[in-house]
């Protein structure tokens, strides 16, 4: 394949940010984000053509003769060596997940571009301050997350990994005289940067085993008898293989060095995808503008975590503790964001925690697969969610956005009733709505069914757990749904503007949204992306996801959702005292979740009290007190030394004389002493 | 002896020095100051251009533009200099915070000249110091560049400056006693029985005659002499102090230059010399440097004042250069120098912003200050990419560096120095911790004080300083490949054939 | 009976006709004249001192049946003090001319030459006789020119404490070699090394060498011996104390040099050796630890000078050529450095009154020049490069070392800690006169064309000493084809 | 020869306790001539008992006495011009400088 | 051995050595003191004369005993009004005095008996020095002669009395 387009797709918002950033202040308004949003568009043809190209281009560069998909590296350039095999490149992969992610990044981006032009802007059209900024940021973000899904090693990926952490700090603290955000964007970083130093490590135990970064090498010799499944270089194959697969694996503490750094890399994608407990920057991270919530916290940086851990998937099956590990973590977060989410009054924030739960969704689906199972299902049904779920997740924030827009609050206290006053985004939240708990023909439906499959493959434990999280996520949803559009009517102030559906720029990208939302289930997934690249349905047609349903599973998982929304509209769509009794009836597990968890006063605790109080503070007084005190007691003692022996120079003459007979005398008698 | 370039980067200062003295007007000071320091800064762009250009020509001496002449004939000392990537990187870091230190203290009062007189004093201790390669010479060229720091800091310094001025000259005095000791020690060890002893570096390392025995007593002795400067735990308490009460320019430099003296120094004179002292007693300062790395990003999480927060930050990150020197591979090496270009940049940028905003405020302490994003869009921003760049933000010369020196330091076979490397690790969470908490105090949020709206934006030298550091600092950060070829060629593989690697 | 053997001594005999003149002129001026008896003295001098470094005109040789000895290093060492001396000569035209000084001043310049010749005979002296003639000739006249300013009672009690201690010390001194001659029955230095060489562990060769090293010490200001130094050259006039912290301090240094090496040389492993380390130690840390509280400017330069002692005895412990030329060299830039405090002291004396350090606050903004000569002399005795300090300390540290045993090292540890100590009370000046903000009780004044040219010599000799090799190769490869 | 020795060094201990103890300069000054007399006895006794074949130690002695009578001469012009300023000769009033 | 009266001679003067000197440091009248100095060296100057120098002896009296006790006398009348006694001695200084002139006692004579005791116990013997014998080596160059130190101690007489002169006249 070419490799013009590809550096274009990486070049064009690198550009955009570089001009916008240096002259975007010098620029108007309109122009910069005209030109930002122009950048996206060529960005999101680009794209897709690369990733059509990949998946229907049937070039055999990508497609073998038996029809499985493989890795394509279409450059791969020398950014920093370290040592021979050690060597960072940036480069530009193609295979059946990175030509997914091509196709969600820029689509959301887009969108976002987009809806940006009019959210950005107040009700007379006068354009918040720093609007250049904004867009210069969104097209560095949007250059990072590139960077990071294309990326050939994990190196590259750790880089952009970071550059799309400083783009989401830059991007929450976008209102920086608000406090709130302020500390909001300062959360995110740190605790992102936390979770990337367990990255760090693991690609430093990954790499010292295996001399090298490259993905390809990384994955190339998964389990017994499955090796040459990519076309990879036999020496470091062998290297990798031979390290990993002695019987006498280095350990470490009990664990192989392996599950060690897989463990790690996963604390990293624990941070960015907001697992438990790294996930308390992303409620607050709502700080942020509402289409950066859509593109950074919704649909793209947030599924990193997932990309990352499908990258190195064939890693992780050679140590299938660490994909316990994954589960659990995945089942606990979902479990405990839906629970959160059921009991909060922010709307950002109950999407944050869906958003946490879903993701939570994808790793279980990862953690779950395994190839003796429907040729991994797990795999498949994670990527398929992450794609249907950055659809959804996107509309509904950025539906969420308009109505915050208009309302001027997050709180659905404020809105209430809103059905009439804005038609089309009522329509385009129900759809994420019936998207997000799994209604079929919706896409949440597919591709949450396929992980449910997943799970029921893996142990009946996880299905039912996983199944009732799913039935949590359609009742907070339409909790959600009835609160701002039903309960009751609509008051609007005098002397404000009655609430109304948003200009075209904003609506635009709701019904596009929308409209994937629909149709999105129906993309033959399976024969797309799949863990080692054999398409899984020999036939493909528009119905291939419903033929090939697990009907008892999804006929289950349909029934928990169609209950779920029904005690939702029970209890929210018109104002009744049910919920409260309800809450009243669980008081502390009311509590609890309103609180979530107290997990951020945890945090809060260990940070202050902890770190700052009996960490740094004692050091910093250490430091000025004992070893700089050390320092000016050297001083000190030379000074009272000084003084002390003051008395010597007694100013008479006699002394003088005495101290110097008895100096000469036991000169003579000490040297005679010593050397006899 | 002209005809070596290498020379004029004694020449240059030392005209300047002459220049600067029949200098009548603040004028003609600025000028002689900034054509100076652009002409240190052509010169030592242009050797890199023509080193690259020998090298790549075959040229495969360890040193290039070698030149030696007989100063103390007797005891064999000479002028000698001669350059490899490390001292080339380290003449262009030299050079460029020279610039924009002239141009970060263009008001500077009162007294502009003596100021720029000692500054270039100062320069021309540093200049002689990276490129020779006579021991003697470095040494008396390294405590040229510590003593006008007294006067710097005590007449144009600012807070607690006597005090701080004293300790730190002490300090420093202190450290090289240590070191005065080991260089003349290495010196009568410097050749086998029978054949005349030498200071030059190359001589000696090529002599091999140091007995081991002697090299654990030496290596210490050096390296805890130029580890004073470099600010290894226990000794870095002059650099908080100092750096606070020192003048902009002056905290540029020290920071920037004279600390990279410190692990310069350790690297060429007591690794390279001594490597198996170096292997065998790396541990007890691998602690040492692994407690600066931590302890200084711990320290500055709770620090007050934005020079005492860089101060405590430099001890953490120049406690990273001797850490990664310490590991004794190639990499980790690498790491060493790139962080130290890096932190040199980054740290004068910081301390150009910070004097920059403290002669607009009047005050340091962050709890005074806010918001003033809003108020100086300019330094803010600058201040935000520098702290990007110190926090590791790739695309910035932080991260390159650390990552070189983290990937280089768990290379090494022995499992301590790799659960040290982790320790290290931790810093870049810390470091983000008080980056932020610092931006987060200073540039956002509300407006502190009332009086802070009437404050302008960066003037024009104050750009022209700013921008040329962070160009700086972002080219290493995009090229790194072209910076570690620079200085990875120059590793002696001989010493790495010593200790067995 | 073979006169010709005066001819040897070339340098004794020129300095003799210097001070002939001197004391003629003196003698026989007539009283409106007499004001010119200073410029004279220098005059000649600055001739005499010229002629001795012409190569040829002074030859070497041994006199008097190896009573006396004019070897390279020997001529050359009288050759640094007279560049000392002649500065001294020149700083002291001022001082020498004012009202209360001005009727004796024939009497200064002719006790100056005296004491100076002395020095060359203590220098030159390979017998104990003429080496205790040298030391009186050098020390007691310097009891007269202390208390020259009749009209101060510091200069009076510093000649009190001065001849009083001098005396008791030479008697020590005496009664030590009384003990040398009862070992070894000669008081000529070669027979006396070759007489110890088999009494090194006796206890009155060790009481001989302490009584010795106490009265030689003594001159030195070696620590114990020192209690008179700080008093005295407080008491003192100026000039008389820049000539007794320079110039009696180099010309015993070297003195005790050559009694250590040629009459003592040979107890040498054992003896001595232990005594110098303790006593350098005493000295450079008891030297700086007094000079920390100082606030009188010469007193502090006394105890300042006392620790430089602890530092050329160094090069006596080195006993190789390279210690040797390492303390001619040191004591040479010691000249220069001291000699420009001292001048720059005198000056601020003479036109105002004022020797307390507090008096030089803010110095350099009413007297740049004065304040910055004044740095460069503390940088240069602090040891800061590229000022000629640093290199005397440099070579000198080396020449120790050069030894190799494990306790040189530590000695110089120490040594070079203690310029720590040395380094804070010099930048203690340095702060007073440019960092201090108040205001100066000093007003801008001119000094006089001596004083100023005295500086100009000492700042040039500050400067280059250090940087132009010349010096110190020359000192090395003359000490070692002599040695 | 010890018979000799010892009571030239007894001499000597007298001059040092006479030189420390007294307050009188010239006192002081005669404690002084006590210990130089003592080193002269020395040299004497030396080379007599001991290397009776030369004459060292006895012109020692000769230029000894010389240069002791040298130092009184000065030191008693330096008292007198104390005493001149002070009138009295007291060494305890002697102690200004100090410290 | 010695002969008896050489005996009785040595004691006679080893004793008034003694004892005067004791008496010099501790007699509480300045001019007493300068009258048993005055004995010392009588005594001295004996002992001299039994050692067989002569020549010593008798320059011992003229320079000792005649000059410096009569500069010493004139000096003392000089400064102090007849019958001053000194003020009795602080027992601190007094013990410090002891402290000095015990301790060099201690060490010295240890030095000396260590080395010297039985050394030596005969007088061996020597020709007197001859008046030619003295005059020859003191104008001498050879080994031993002292042509040298006799100019060089003019040179110091010289400047001393200039010294003198200076401190001593009255402007």
């Amino acid at each position: 394949m070419d490799i013009t387009i590809p550096i274009l797709i990486l070049a064009i918002p690198l550009f955009m940010f570089l001009l916008l950033g240096l002259t975007g202040m010098k620029m108007p308004h309109w122009l910069a984000g005209t030109l930002g949003t122009a950048g996206m568009g060529t960005v999101l043809v680009l794209s897709y053509i690369t990733a059509l190209t990949y998946f229907y281009g049937g070039s055999p560069q990508f497609i073998a003769e038996n029809g499985e998909r493989l890795q394509a590296v279409i450059f791969n350039c020398t950014w920093l060596q370290f040592t021979p095999s050690l060597v960072i490149k940036l480069g530009f992969l193609l295979d059946p997940i990175s030509a997914l992610m091509l196709i969600v990044i820029p689509t959301i981006s887009f969108m976002v571009h987009l809806y940006s032009m009019g959210y950005m802007r107040d009700h007379h059209g006068v354009y918040e301050h720093g609007f250049q900024r904004f867009y210069a940021f969104l097209s560095l973000f949007s250059f990072s997350m590139l960077g990071l899904v294309v990326a050939t090693n994990i190196f590259q990926m750790y880089i952009f990994w970071e550059l799309v952490g400083a783009s989401s700090y830059l991007l929450i603290g976008f209102y920086y005289k608000k406090p709130s955000a302020v500390s909001a964007s300062k959360k995110a970083f740190i605790v992102t940067r936390f979770a990337d130093l367990g990255f760090l490590i693991g690609i430093l135990v990954l790499s010292y085993y295996t001399g090298t970064f490259d993905f390809m090498q990384l994955t190339s010799a998964p389990v017994d008898g499955m090796e040459g499944v990519y076309q990879v270089s036999e020496q470091t194959a062998l290297g990798v293989k031979n390290i990993f697969a002695q019987s006498a694996a280095p350990m470490f503490m009990g664990a192989s060095v392996l599950t060690w750094a897989l463990v790690l890399i996963f604390m990293g994608g624990m941070g960015k995808s907001a697992m438990m407990p790294l996930h308390i920057w992303l409620p607050d991270a709502m700080e942020g503008p509402t289409p950066v919530s859509a593109l950074i916290h919704a649909a793209t940086m947030v599924v990193a975590g997932v990309y990352l851990v499908a990258r190195l998937y064939p890693l992780y099956l050679m140590e299938t503790t660490s994909l316990d590990i994954i589960v659990v973590v995945g089942a606990l977060t979902a479990f405990y964001a839906a629970m959160v989410a059921c009991a909060q009054i922010d709307i950002k924030r109950v999407l944050a925690f869906s958003t946490i739960s879903q993701i939570a969704f994808m790793m279980v689906s990862l953690g779950v697969s395994r190839p003796e199972f429907h040729e991994g299902i797990g795999y498949m049904a994670g990527m398929f969610h992450l794609f249907t779920h950055a659809m959804f997740k996107a509309l509904l924030f950025l539906c969420a956005g308009a109505i915050i827009h208009v309302v001027g609050s997050n709180d659905y206290t404020a809105m209430h009733g809103l059905r009439k006053f804005m038609p089309i985004t009522n329509a385009c939240f129900l759809i994420g709505c019936l998207a997000i708990a799994g209604i079929i023909p919706f896409a949440g439906f597919f591709s949450k069914d396929e992980i449910l499959v997943a799970c029921f493959g893996h142990s009946i434990f996880w299905y039912i757990w996983m199944s009732a999280v799913a039935g949590l996520t359609a009742f907070y949803m339409f909790r959600l749904y009835y609160l701002i559009f039903w309960w009751k009517e609509h008051k609007v102030h005098e002397g404000h503007h009655a609430p109304a559906d948003q200009p075209w720029t904003m609506t635009l990208p709701l019904v596009i949204l929308a409209a994937i939302s629909c149709v999105a289930g129906f993309v033959p997934m399976g024969n797309l992306v799949t863990w080692n690249g054999v398409p899984m349905f020999e036939h493909v047609n528009f119905f291939t996801n419903l033929t090939h349903l697990n009907w008892s599973v999804a006929l289950v998982s349909l029934a928990v959702a169609i209950v779920a929304i029904i005690i939702a509209t029970v209890m929210y769509r018109k104002e009744n005292p049910l919920p409260d009794r309800m809450a009243d009836m669980f008081p502390r597990l009311w509590d609890w979740c309103h609180h979530r968890f107290y997990w951020d006063e945890l945090y809060q605790f260990i940070t202050h009290k902890i770190i700052f109080g009996c960490i740094s503070r004692p050091i910093a007084w250490f430091d000025r007190h004992i070893i700089d005190g050390a320092m000016d007691g050297l001083a000190t003692v030379t000074n009272k030394a000084s003084y002390a022996i003051r008395g010597l120079q007694s100013g008479k003459i006699q002394m003088y004389v005495w101290v110097y007979l008895i100096g000469a005398l036991l000169l003579a008698a000490v040297t005679a002493v010593c050397l006899m | 002896m002209f005809s070596n370039p290498l020379i004029y980067f004694v020449v240059i200062p030392l005209v300047m020095l002459a220049g600067l003295a029949i200098c009548r007007s603040i004028g003609q000071i600025r000028a002689v100051a900034v054509t100076g320091s652009l002409a240190l800064t052509a010169l030592s762009i242009w050797l890199l251009v023509d080193y690259l250009g020998l090298r790549a020509a075959g040229a495969d001496a360890p040193m290039l533009y070698c030149g030696s002449w007989s100063w103390f004939e007797p005891l064999n000392i000479h002028l000698a200099v001669g350059v490899d990537g490390i001292s080339i990187a380290m003449l262009i870091l030299s050079s460029i915070i020279l610039l924009t230190g002239s141009f970060a203290s263009w008001k500077i009062e009162p007294n502009t000249k003596d100021f720029f007189l000692w500054l270039i004093l100062l320069s021309t201790g540093v200049f002689g110091f990276f490129i020779s390669i006579d021991l003697f010479t470095m040494f008396m060229f390294y405590e040229v560049a510590l003593i006008p720091m007294y006067l710097l800091i005590g007449v144009w310094g600012s807070g607690n400056k006597n005090y701080s001025a004293m300790k730190l000259t002490l300090m420093l005095m202190g450290g090289s006693a240590f070191l005065m000791l080991g260089l003349i020690g290495i010196f009568y060890h410097s050749a086998p029985e029978g054949m005349p002893l030498t200071w030059n570096l190359l001589e000696i390392r090529a002599n091999e005659s140091i007995s081991e025995g002697w090299q654990y007593f030496l290596f210490p002795m050096t390296f805890v002499g130029f580890g004073v400067l470099g600010a290894m735990f226990p000794f870095h308490t002059w650099s908080p102090d100092g750096h606070a009460s020192a003048p902009t320019a002056v905290s540029m430099l020290h920071a920037g230059v004279l600390m990279k003296l410190g692990g310069y120094g350790c690297f060429r004179v007591a690794i390279y010399l001594m490597p198996q002292a170096a292997n065998e007693l790396a541990w007890i300062f691998l602690i040492l440097t692994g407690i600066s790395v931590v302890y200084g990003a711990f320290s500055a999480c709770v620090q007050t004042d934005l020079k005492y927060i860089n101060a405590y930050s430099s001890v953490s990150h120049c406690g990273l250069v001797l850490f990664a020197i310490l590991m004794l591979n190639t990499t980790a090496m690498t790491g060493a120098i790139m962080q130290m270009l890096s932190h040199g940049l980054m740290t004068a940028l910081f301390f150009a912003l910070i004097g920059m905003i403290y002669g607009r405020t009047h005050t340091r302490d962050i709890r005074l200050m806010g918001g003033l994003m809003k108020i100086m869009p300019y330094l803010a921003v600058c201040y935000v990419i520098a702290g990007f760049a110190s926090l590791g933000l790739p695309g910035l010369s932080g991260f390159v560096a650390e990552m070189t020196i983290f990937i280089g330091s768990f290379q090494h076979a022995d499992m301590f120095h790799r659960v040290f490397t982790i320790v290290a690790c931790c810093s870049i969470v810390i470091t983000a911790v008080y980056i932020l908490r610092v931006v987060g105090k200073l540039l956002f949020g509300p407006v502190q004080d009332e009086h802070h709206l009437q404050l302008t934006d960066a003037t024009w030298w104050e750009r022209v300083s700013t921008v040329t550091l962070i160009v700086s600092v972002a080219a290493i950060g995009c090229f790194p490949n072209f910076f570690a070829d620079l200085i990875k060629f120059t590793f002696s593989p001989s010493i790495f054939a010593v200790i067995g690697q | 009976m073979d006169y010709s053997q005066f001819l040897i001594m070339k340098q004794e005999i020129g300095l003799l006709a210097v001070f002939l003149i001197v004391f003629l002129a003196d003698t026989f001026l007539p009283r409106r004249e007499q004001g010119s008896i200073g410029v004279i003295s220098c005059i000649f001098f600055a001739a005499f001192t010229v002629l001795g470094f012409v190569p040829g005109v002074v030859g070497e040789g041994m006199a008097f049946s190896d009573m006396y000895e004019a070897t390279w290093p020997v001529i050359n060492i009288k050759n640094i003090l007279n560049v000392g001396v002649l500065i001294v000569m020149i700083q002291a035209l001022r001082w020498a001319d004012q009202d209360m000084v001005r009727i004796r001043r024939g009497e200064f310049y002719e006790l100056l030459l005296v004491t100076l010749l002395g020095m060359y005979l203590m220098i030159s002296a390979r017998h104990f006789l003429l080496f205790v003639i040298g030391l009186e000739t050098a020390s007691l006249p310097l009891a007269a020119m202390v208390a020259f300013d009749k009209h101060r009672y510091e200069s009076r009690e510093a000649a009190v404490k001065y001849i009083l201690t001098a005396v008791f010390s030479s008697a020590i001194f005496m009664m030590g070699i009384s003990y040398v001659y009862a070992l070894s029955g000669s008081l000529y230095f070669y027979d006396i090394a070759i007489a110890v060489w088999s009494e090194s562990h006796s206890a009155l060769l060790l009481c001989a060498l302490a009584f010795v090293i106490a009265g030689i010490g003594f001159k030195l200001s070696l620590v114990p011996f020192h209690l008179w130094t700080a008093d005295v050259y407080q008491g003192a006039p100026t000039p008389v104390t820049s000539y007794l912290s320079v110039i009696s301090k180099g010309a015993a240094a070297f003195a005790f040099l050559a009694v250590l090496w040629q009459a003592f040389g040979t107890v040498y492993p054992q003896a001595w050796e232990w005594m110098l380390y303790a006593l350098i130690i005493l000295t450079i840390t008891v030297g700086n630890l007094f000079a920390i509280r100082q606030k009188n400017m010469k007193r502090f330069l006394a105890f300042s000078s006392i620790s430089q002692a602890g530092y050329i005895m160094l090069g006596i412990i080195a006993f190789n050529p390279m210690g040797m030329a390492a303390l001619m060299f040191y004591v040479l830039v010691y000249i220069f450095s001291n000699l420009a405090a001292f001048g720059v002291i005198g000056a601020i004396e003479n036109a105002s009154g004022k020797v307390w350090m507090d008096d030089y606050k803010g110095l350099y903004r009413t007297n740049p020049r004065l304040a910055f000569t004044m740095m460069l002399a503390m940088f240069s005795l602090a040891g800061i490069p590229p000022f000629a300090g640093f290199f005397s300390k440099f070579f000198i540290f080396t020449g120790a070392i050069a030894q190799g045993t494990v306790a040189i090292y530590v000695l110089v540890l120490i040594a070079l800690i203690n310029t720590i100590i040395s380094l804070y009370y010099y930048l203690l000046v340095v702060k007073a006169m440019f960092i201090s903000q108040d205001d100066c009780v000093i007003a801008p004044f001119r000094s006089a064309c001596s004083e100023r040219f005295a500086l100009w010599v000492c700042v040039a000799g500050i400067l280059l000493l250090g940087v132009v090799s010349f010096v110190y190769n020359t000192l090395l490869e003359g000490t070692m084809y002599s040695f | 020869m010890i018979y000799y020795l010892i009571p030239a060094l007894l001499m000597f201990c007298c001059g040092v306790y006479g030189f420390v103890t007294r307050k009188n300069m010239i006192a002081m000054l005669i404690s002084l001539e006590l210990m130089l007399n003592a080193v002269d006895i020395n040299f004497v006794v030396f080379n007599r008992y001991l290397f009776p074949g030369q004459m060292e130690g006895m012109f020692f002695t000769l230029f000894a006495i010389a240069i002791a009578a040298a130092e009184t001469a000065l030191a008693i012009a330096i008292i007198i011009n104390v005493f001149r300023a002070a009138r009295n000769v007291d060494v305890n009033d002697l102690n200004k400088m100090k410290h | 051995m010695e002969s008896l009266g050489g005996i009785i001679m040595y004691w006679v003067i080893a004793l008034s050595i003694v004892i005067f000197s004791v008496l010099t440091v501790t007699t509480r009248k300045i001019l007493r003191s300068a009258t048993y100095l005055l004995f010392v060296l009588f005594a001295t100057a004996a002992l001299y004369f039994k050692l067989d120098f002569e020549f010593l002896g008798a320059v011992q009296m003229a320079v000792y005993a005649g000059g410096i006790v009569v500069l010493f006398v004139f000096s003392i009348l000089l400064t102090s009004h007849p019958g001053d006694n000194t003020s009795r001695l602080v027992s601190k200084k007094r013990l410090l005095g002891l402290v000095a002139g015990v301790a060099t006692l201690v060490v010295a004579g240890w030095a000396l008996v260590s080395r010297c005791a039985d050394m030596a116990a005969q007088l061996p013997v020597m020709d007197n020095p001859t008046m030619h014998q003295i005059g020859e080596t003191l104008m001498g160059t050879g080994k031993g002669e002292y042509l040298l130190p006799f100019e060089a101690i003019s040179v110091l007489l010289l400047a001393c009395i200039i010294g003198g002169v200076t401190v001593a006249r009255k402007r």
